[in-house]
């Protein structure tokens, strides 16, 4: 039996690839079925789409028991993509990690695509989203199994590319192809710098390692390349390719002062929010960081920058979340937040905690987001929560799984009491008492915002009518089926996960210790007991706190409720300072060197002018021009003969 | 393979021109169209089986050619021979012409609705000129083939565009007066190397400068001399004033062969004179050129950001996607060269569509103003996803064309052997910059034209005046884009994609050309 | 008998032609009005019989005829055919003008005769008195011609011409009188040998200069060139036709015969004549800018032109004459080209302002296209002999040394605006117009002229190799 | 009996040169066209002056001067003849001999 295991589970892990183009058939399926007018079947996408995304899933669960069964070991399977001075290759690998990350992804894929379809049954755009979807899963596909650094940037970027067509999904509304095009630009942004990074990456490759062209920068092989690295170039020139490859993760993890897009991504429709703020954009980003850990590890300052940046983001994304009223925001600078502490993890060098925790993370926010999704829809489209109230009494599913998903999001109980006491541990274990408090008050605002989003939708008051429950059976399917993953899923990989997935030896996850688990647990009631006396009980004198907290002219308040105006500051820089210097272009553009031409063309025409009116028709004129010129050089011609005479030549 | 000649190649367009304007042909539209449609899909064949017989690891010029009447060479005495060549750089840029030109052809079924019977043999006789530029073996025959491109492409601006010949005249200045410029330092080239060697020979390979037999000034005065009149056509910033006025004012097929091809002609200059005749002073002027490709890049993105003007914003594109090309060949690496050369296939594909995009816009709408313009998508969504893959490409997004140029750029950049290495990363982050630029303001164009609300000019018949005067009512098919359109803005979406995910089926064509150039200036 | 040895054996063409003046006198007494088709075909018969008279003479080697006041070599046979070719074509073109003035057919041939004579002769002449007397002949003939047609512009427009042919001829004439001073010869051939280890002298410079500045008034280049314009636009097609190519032919075999003798004692002169092309170029080509008068233009336009001939004249070696003999062939067909489609649109529409011209490319295409070639011709624009034509005049300059280079660049500039030049009347030509115009078809000759000559224009740009070592073979020969 | 002035060759080329001048000064400057042919004789006929000169002091062999200056005086009157005739004809359209208002044709 086991025999058999281990041949078909190598036979999958050899055969991988297949991952990557069911997506892309089902793509051409879709597109096929959906241009045929009387065929066009909404059943037969879903059922094309959920069967390639479970295909997938059975790959990478056959992939990852393979790992599991032969522990380091690599599949790689390259071919030549772009040969010059270097080659690149494309290729397939799979390694723990890799295998992990597919399994999560392709699930979370199935559960999202069994979603949508009641989601978007109405829409007129079903089968483009569909599409969309299916190209994401190439795209994320390709991402995760890449071979190499390269190929990882090139499925970045296209990741990069259908989180834009998600966003603008909706292309009609203005604020989606806005939202769409930020997203893009600031995701653009941090690409191009980590193209820089990988530019210079390859270059080294290239010049000092010139046996490893074949395949450059394989991750089989980065971490000798970047010890190679590290003992070529200064250290001041290894902290900026450091920084340059972590600012492209930044940006696709939300980090300050990248980070606003990400609110953006609640434009599209909500299935693909969950996927994008889970196992979307954002893993790309983490599983990157994850994949340059060697790189990162080498400089101590790399690090510490690493985990400022973490922290800071986890504190402000948090501390935003806390004042915004649209249900989507508070998640989405949720997840910015999240994201921040998983980016620490890394910082402080607890590697297997961190991918525990994003892993943790994304169910919890792909869960959260589909509720949210399906209260709003059922909410006729109301997402502000204050006009909300006393769902639970109607819609009970909802409000028992979102329950499930703020609980663990901010590790008091289920699979997030795990990933969040193991970091937690790490953080302490590092020792730095402005990281810890950071953490724990990072713990606090995350839990203060989900109670608070918990009590003002789910309890309390009837505020608005509410409509019937939005009960399609696939909605409700998955979110079941997610509710049950986020509660057992951290239970399952607990122990693993130091064994399995760990950078260079195993680090067992220490999440078990009374007295940091006590204390996490008290912070976390002790935020939910404030949003509760705020939200539910009205005590007095909290509400006499709040309306001087909620004061307009508060700056706190502001500050979070304007997401510390980042927008408007990146919306100064570009339009009075950059536009004005394009603007100043465009008039030398018109002024200046169109003025040459212009200045030319009339030379030309008082030339022309001054030719043909010297022209008179009067013949003596004629002869007066003909004896000027002949006398003027005869003149000429003598006095340069009587000089040469004089001179004696 | 004896079928395959390049003369033919080179003239049959030519003939056919002259066929058409004959007074034997019948004088009907629909003829003429099919007829030159019918031709350009042949050529275009026939130039891919030069391709199919052609071997890559072939180590110099793989067809060639003498043309000669009765058997006497073109001027013989002067040592000036109608030679004909192609190696797997001329190659690349053959069938890209001969792609474009039946693009630009079929496109024009929808765009010309005037005067076919002198429209289509213009076009052909610029097909002739421009396969002539990048087959010429001959310093002076790529210089008459340079020069012949000028009056049908006049004719073509001025003509059938904004019926504003001042861009046209300009266009005419700006490329005459750089061919001025360039014939100076060929005849000076000439001349001096007869000088040197003895044999009058104007064979492009044999007037090379490798050996140091005159002084470096001398070098650099014709180095500077071609450059210019490359820089005019490529453009090179401060020459390039002439592009967006003729790009705006020219119908689109028009604008396609301009971008698509006429541009390419200053780069494939720049790499068969600048590079292949002088390696050393190109290796001298190469952080210059490097200099001037960033500005380009940076200048044009920070100009197609600002403009209004739809077909501007595409026209600095072109400005600005020439700037890589000069970046690159400025690295003096493989890779960069490679990419330089990547890059302008691509661009070609890009720009077009591009401008197909804009031409077909522009056809329904009656304005290219952006803040006219929006929510096109409604009405022809088809043209929407055809229009996102062509400005995926412009963005330079992975496994799409653009890509992989810039790729090689940069890392080409960084491999070269220019001091010092800061400076080199200096100019690398700027050409990220410009790639940042391009995705704001393709997108721009994007997003301003087809979301957004429904345009109310929009209309979905169009009147057109037609030869005599009348008026011809035009309906467009429900979708909001016609067949030949399609079919146009596919094959290059098509094209875009497939390069950008096979890069390697361009570069195996020019590897060892590229080879055979940059090994030559190592030595 | 000497004399008569002499024409049989190197002047039986000039013999024909002065016979077919006399014809031409003689029948004028007696046939006219109806007869004026005849006269053309007379003519015809002249030119033809002439050039079949042309084979005849011997070339080689040079034969001494009359005192060696004439000579004839290859080089005059060359520049003989080059003018009877000319004068064939414009022959051709005269169609409509004669009919016009029927009774005065053949005093109009017998007059051109004339001039042909003139030309032919000055391309032989020797000596400064038999040159003298052949400029004169051509030049008096020249000044009739274009007082010929029966308006006031035609007599005004001779006037000029004749006022500003004495004064060159005067300045000619001193020239030429310090020269003989000098030497004290009038003779070439003694000239040469007076010459041999002279030093130079300003008086010499001088001199050479008025006679260069003078004989530019036959070239029609600066300094004596103001007159063209007008005197074009007072005649008729074909004779301004004539007047571009005949005298200009002449003119130029004189010219570089005198410089070939001359310049290696007057160091100054090949800049003088440098500047006096880029002054004429200047000229041209800004004067043609605004011009609306076809013919003022075509007057404009053939300046330019011997502005671009001349400047090869500044260094005299047999790579540069060679050079120019290529110009003035391709001059020839093109200038003939482009009289004989401006005349047929004249005579077809009787306007000559360069608006009439507008859609003419939508309703004649194929003439538009050979009107096109021959445009691109004059500006230098390939696929044409003018193309090659520039090229070899360029290149001939680019050959003297770096220090001439200024003089190319100059040159090269002028050449953008002439570019604008030429490309005037195609733009109007494919200007859109609701107007159809109607060109009848009936002047074959002009017709065949037009397309014959565009498509020698071209061919000679294919079919170079031939021509060039010809007259490479012919420059040596000098 | 001395000579007071002996007159040599220079006397009779400033005298032509002075006689050139006043034609060329002539020509430039008077209106009337028959004022003009005049002067036309006089430039040309200093060149003759010049011939004479040269020959007599120069060429005294050959005499080609003499001939030469011979043939000038025929031009240079078949040339005034063909001037008064165009004169004739313009005064028919113009009814003016003034040089300064045949300017129909000009730019």
């Amino acid at each position: 039996m086991n025999a058999v295991l281990t041949t078909i589970s190598e036979y999958f892990v050899q055969s991988i690839a297949t991952v990557l183009f069911l997506p892309l058939w089902v793509v051409l399926m879709i597109f096929i079925n959906s241009s045929i007018p009387f065929l066009a079947s909404k059943k037969m996408t879903l059922n094309l789409t959920l069967g390639s995304s479970f295909l997938g899933f059975v790959f990478a669960v056959f992939s990852l028991f393979y790992c599991i069964k032969n522990p380091q070991a690599l599949v790689e399977n390259n071919i030549t993509w772009m040969s010059t001075d270097f080659q690149i290759s494309f290729g397939v690998f799979v390694d723990n990690l890799s295998a992990l990350m597919l399994v999560f992804t392709s699930l979370i894929c199935f559960v999202v695509q069994l979603f949508s379809f009641g989601y978007m049954k109405k829409d007129e755009s079903f089968h483009r989203f569909y599409i969309y979807l299916n190209l994401f899963m190439f795209c994320i596909f390709g991402f995760i199994l890449a071979s190499n650094v390269i190929q990882s940037y090139v499925f970045l970027e296209l990741v990069g590319v259908i989180t834009y067509l998600l966003i603008g999904f909706w292309y009609k509304k203005r604020s989606a192809t806005r939202a769409a095009r930020k997203a893009f630009i600031i995701n653009r942004i941090g690409d191009v710098c980590l193209l820089i990074g990988i530019v210079v990456l390859v270059y080294f490759s290239v010049v000092f390692n010139s046996a490893q062209n074949m395949v450059t920068l394989s991750y089989s092989t980065l971490q000798f390349a970047v010890e190679t690295l590290y003992s070529m170039v200064s250290d001041n020139a290894y902290l900026a390719i450091g920084v340059l490859i972590f600012l492209g993760i930044m940006a696709k993890t939300a980090q300050i002062p990248m980070q606003n897009w990400i609110v953006g991504t609640i434009e599209a429709p909500a299935p693909a929010t969950a996927l994008m703020n889970s196992f979307g954009i954002v893993a790309v980003g983490v599983y990157l960081c994850a994949r340059f850990y060697p790189l990162f590890i080498l400089s101590k300052s790399l690090m510490i920058f690493i985990t400022f940046i973490g922290i800071v983001t986890a504190l402000i994304g948090a501390y935003v979340a806390m004042s915004q009223n649209d249900l989507r925001k508070i998640l989405a600078y949720s997840t910015s937040s999240q994201l921040g502490v998983v980016l620490v993890g890394f910082g402080v060098g607890a590697f297997s905690a961190s991918i525990f925790c994003f892993v943790v993370h994304g169910v919890t926010k792909a869960l959260m987001f589909l509720v949210g999704g399906a209260l709003i829809t059922s909410l006729k489209n109301e997402a502000d929560i204050r006009y909300m109230g006393a769902c639970r009494e109607k819609l009970p599913l909802y409000a028992f799984s979102f329950f499930i998903g703020a609980i663990s999001l901010c590790g008091a109980l289920f699979s997030g009491f795990y990933s969040e006491a193991s970091l937690f541990n790490s953080v302490l274990d590092f020792g730095n008492e402005f990281l810890s408090f950071g953490f724990l008050l990072f713990v606090f605002m995350s839990a203060f915002y989900l109670f608070r989003a918990y009590f003002l939708i789910f309890e309390g008051d009837k505020k608005d009518d509410i409509s019937q429950d939005f009960s399609e059976w696939t909605i409700k399917c998955s979110i079941v089926l997610l509710s049950l993953i986020v509660i057992f899923i951290g239970y399952i990989l607990r122990g693993c996960f130091g064994d399995f997935i760990f950078f260079i030896s195993p680090d067992k996850l220490n999440y078990l210790n009374l007295v940091q688990n006590v204390l996490l647990l008290f912070v976390v009631f002790g935020a939910g007991f404030i949003a509760y006396q705020l939200y539910m009980a009205q005590n007095k004198t909290y509400i006499i706190l709040k309306e001087k907290a909620l004061n307009k002219s508060n700056l706190p308040y502001k500050l979070s409720y304007n997401a510390f105006y980042f927008d408007k500051v990146s919306d100064w820089f570009a339009e009075s300072l950059f536009l004005r210097l394009c603007r100043f272009f465009d008039f030398i553009e018109k002024y200046v060197i169109g003025g040459i031409f212009v200045v030319l063309a009339l030379t030309t025409r008082v030339f022309s002018y001054i030719f043909s009116r010297s022209q008179t028709g009067n013949v003596q004129s004629y002869v007066t021009y003909s004896l000027i010129v002949l006398s003027g050089v005869l003149a000429v011609v003598a006095v340069l003969y009587i000089l040469g005479s004089l001179m004696g030549v | 393979m004896n079928f395959l000649s390049i003369p033919v190649l080179i003239f049959s367009p030519l003939i056919v021109a002259l066929l058409i304007l004959s007074p034997f042909f019948p004088n009907n539209e629909i003829k003429i169209r099919r007829f030159s449609k019918a031709f350009a899909i042949l050529h275009f064949i026939y130039s891919t089986l030069f391709l199919l017989f052609f071997n890559p690891t072939n180590f110099g010029w793989s067809y060639q050619k003498e043309l000669t009447f009765f058997n006497v060479s073109w001027l013989k005495t002067l040592g000036i021979t109608a030679t004909f060549g192609m190696d797997g750089l001329s190659l690349v840029f053959v069938i890209l012409t001969s792609f474009l030109v039946m693009l630009a052809i079929i496109a024009s079924k929808s765009m010309i609705r005037t005067k076919h019977r002198i429209y289509y043999p213009l076009i052909l006789i610029l097909q002739s000129a421009l396969l002539g530029v990048f087959c010429a073996k001959d310093v002076f025959l790529f210089f008459l083939f340079w020069e012949l491109e000028l009056i049908p492409m006049y004719f073509l601006i001025s003509q059938w565009g904004d019926r504003d010949s001042s861009a046209a005249m300009k266009y005419v200045v700006y490329t005459f007066f750089g061919s001025m410029l360039m014939l100076l330092g060929m005849l000076v080239l000439y001349f001096y190397s007869f000088s040197i060697s003895g044999v009058l020979t104007a064979d492009i390979e044999s007037l090379s400068m490798s050996e140091n037999v005159f002084a470096m000034w001398f070098q650099a005065f014709i180095f500077l001399c071609l450059l210019f009149g490359f820089a005019v056509k490529l453009p090179i910033v401060p020459f390039h004033n002439w592009l967006a006025e003729a790009q705006v004012s020219s119908v689109t097929p028009v604008s396609i062969l301009m971008a698509g091809v006429l541009l390419k002609m200053g780069g494939y200059g720049i790499i068969r004179f600048n590079i292949g005749l002088f390696p050393e002073v190109f290796s001298n002027f190469a952080p210059l050129l490097i200099i001037l490709g960033v500005v380009n890049l940076l200048y044009g993105a920070c100009l197609a950001i600002v403009q209004t003007d739809i077909k501007k914003i595409v026209a600095y594109f072109s400005l600005s996607s020439m700037g890589l090309v000069l970046v690159g060949l400025g690295s003096l690496s493989e890779a960069g060269f490679e990419g330089a050369v990547f890059q302008m296939v691509s661009h070609g594909l890009i720009a077009s569509g591009l401008l197909m995009l804009v031409g077909i816009i522009y056809l329904r709408t009656k304005t290219r103003e952006i803040s006219a313009l929006g929510g096109l998508s409604q009405v022809m969504p088809i043209c929407m996803y055809l229009g996102l893959i062509i400005c995926l490409g412009a963005i330079g997004v992975p496994l799409f064309s653009g890509f992989p140029a810039g790729f090689m750029v940069l890392v080409g950049l960084l491999l070269s052997d220019i001091e010092p290495q800061a400076f080199l990363v200096c100019m690398i982050v700027l050409c990220v910059l410009g790639a940042v630029l391009s995705a704001g303001y393709i997108l721009r164009l994007f997003h301003k034209t087809f979301f957004g609300s429904v345009l109310s000019q929009f209309r979905a018949d169009t009147v057109q005046i037609d030869e005599d005067g009348n008026e011809i009512t035009v309906v467009y098919p429900k979708r909001g884009i016609t067949k030949s359109e399609i079919v146009v803005l596919s094959l290059l979406a098509f094209a875009i994609i497939f390069f950008g995910v096979f890069p390697n089926s361009v570069l195996d064509i020019f590897e060892v050309t590229s080879d055979i150039i940059l090994d030559f200036m190592k030595v | 008998m000497d004399f008569l040895t002499d024409i049989k054996v190197a002047f039986l063409p000039e013999l024909i032609i002065a016979g077919f003046v006399f014809i031409n006198i003689f029948l004028s007494l007696f046939f006219n009005k109806k007869f004026y088709k005849t006269s053309q075909w007379i003519a015809i018969l002249g030119v033809l019989s002439a050039f079949a008279a042309i084979g005849m003479v011997q070339a080689e080697p040079t034969y001494q005829a009359f005192n060696n006041s004439l000579i004839c070599n290859v080089y005059t046979v060359f520049f003989k055919s080059l003018i009877l070719v000319a004068s064939f074509f414009v022959i051709l073109i005269s169609h409509k003008v004669i009919k016009k003035k029927r009774a005065k057919a053949f005093e109009h041939f017998s007059i051109l005769f004339c001039a042909i004579l003139g030309a032919m002769l000055l391309v032989s002449a020797n000596d400064f008195l038999s040159a003298f007397a052949a400029l004169e002949m051509l030049g008096i003939s020249c000044y009739l011609l274009s007082a010929l047609l029966k308006n006031y512009r035609a007599k005004e427009s001779s006037l000029k011409y004749l006022i500003s042919g004495i004064v060159a001829s005067a300045v000619f004439l001193f020239g030429v009188s310090y020269i003989y001073g000098i030497t004290g010869t009038i003779n070439f051939d003694n000239l040469m040998l007076a010459l041999e280890g002279y030093q130079g002298s300003m008086l010499f410079a001088l001199a050479s200069i008025m006679v260069v500045s003078a004989l530019t008034m036959r070239i029609s280049a600066m300094p004596f060139a103001n007159y063209v314009p007008d005197v074009y636009n007072g005649s008729s097609y074909p004779v301004g036709a004539f007047l571009s190519i005949v005298p200009v032919v002449a003119g130029f075999s004189f010219l570089s015969r005198f410089l070939l003798i001359v310049s290696p004692y007057s160091p100054a002169l090949g800049v003088v004549i440098m500047i006096f092309a880029l002054l004429t170029i200047c000229y041209g080509v800004y004067g043609a800018l605004r011009q609306t008068d076809m013919r003022r233009f075509m007057g404009y336009s053939s300046t330019i032109q011997s502005g671009f001939m001349l400047l090869v004249l500044g260094v005299v070696n047999a790579y540069n004459i060679s050079s120019l003999l290529y110009y003035l062939i391709c001059y020839l067909f093109m200038a003939l080209a482009l009289w004989a489609g401006l005349s047929m649109f004249y005579n077809s529409t009787g306007r000559d302002d360069i608006g009439a011209y507008r859609g003419v490319a939508y309703s004649r295409p194929f003439y538009t296209t050979a009107m096109i070639f021959v445009l691109m011709a004059f500006a230098g624009l390939p696929p044409t002999s003018g193309f090659l034509a520039k090229f070899f005049v360029m290149s001939a300059i680019a050959r003297l040394g770096f220090m001439y280079i200024i003089f190319l660049l100059v040159a090269l500039l002028l050449m953008v605006v002439g570019v604008c030049v030429y490309l005037k009347p195609l733009r109007v030509m494919f200007e859109k117009t609701s107007e159809n115009i109607n060109m009848p078809n009936k002047a074959v000759f002009t017709k065949i002229t037009l397309y014959v000559c565009t498509a020698v224009t071209i061919l000679l740009c294919l079919y170079s190799a031939k021509i060039i070592e010809f007259c490479e073979l012919i420059a040596y020969s000098l | 009996m001395s000579v007071v002035f002996n007159i040599g060759l220079y006397h009779y080329l400033i005298l032509a040169l002075v006689i050139f001048c006043i034609g060329l000064w002539g020509i430039v400057v008077c209106k009337n066209i028959i004022k003009l042919l005049v002067c036309a004789e006089f430039i040309l006929n200093a060149a003759g002056i010049n011939f004479v000169a040269f020959a007599s002091y120069v060429d005294v062999e050959n005499l080609s001067g003499l001939v030469f200056s011979l043939f000038i005086t025929i031009f240079a009157i078949a040339e005034l003849v063909l001037g008064v005739l165009l004169l004739i004809s313009i005064y028919k359209y113009k009814r003016s001999a003034d040089v300064e208002k045949l300017t129909d044709m000009k730019g």
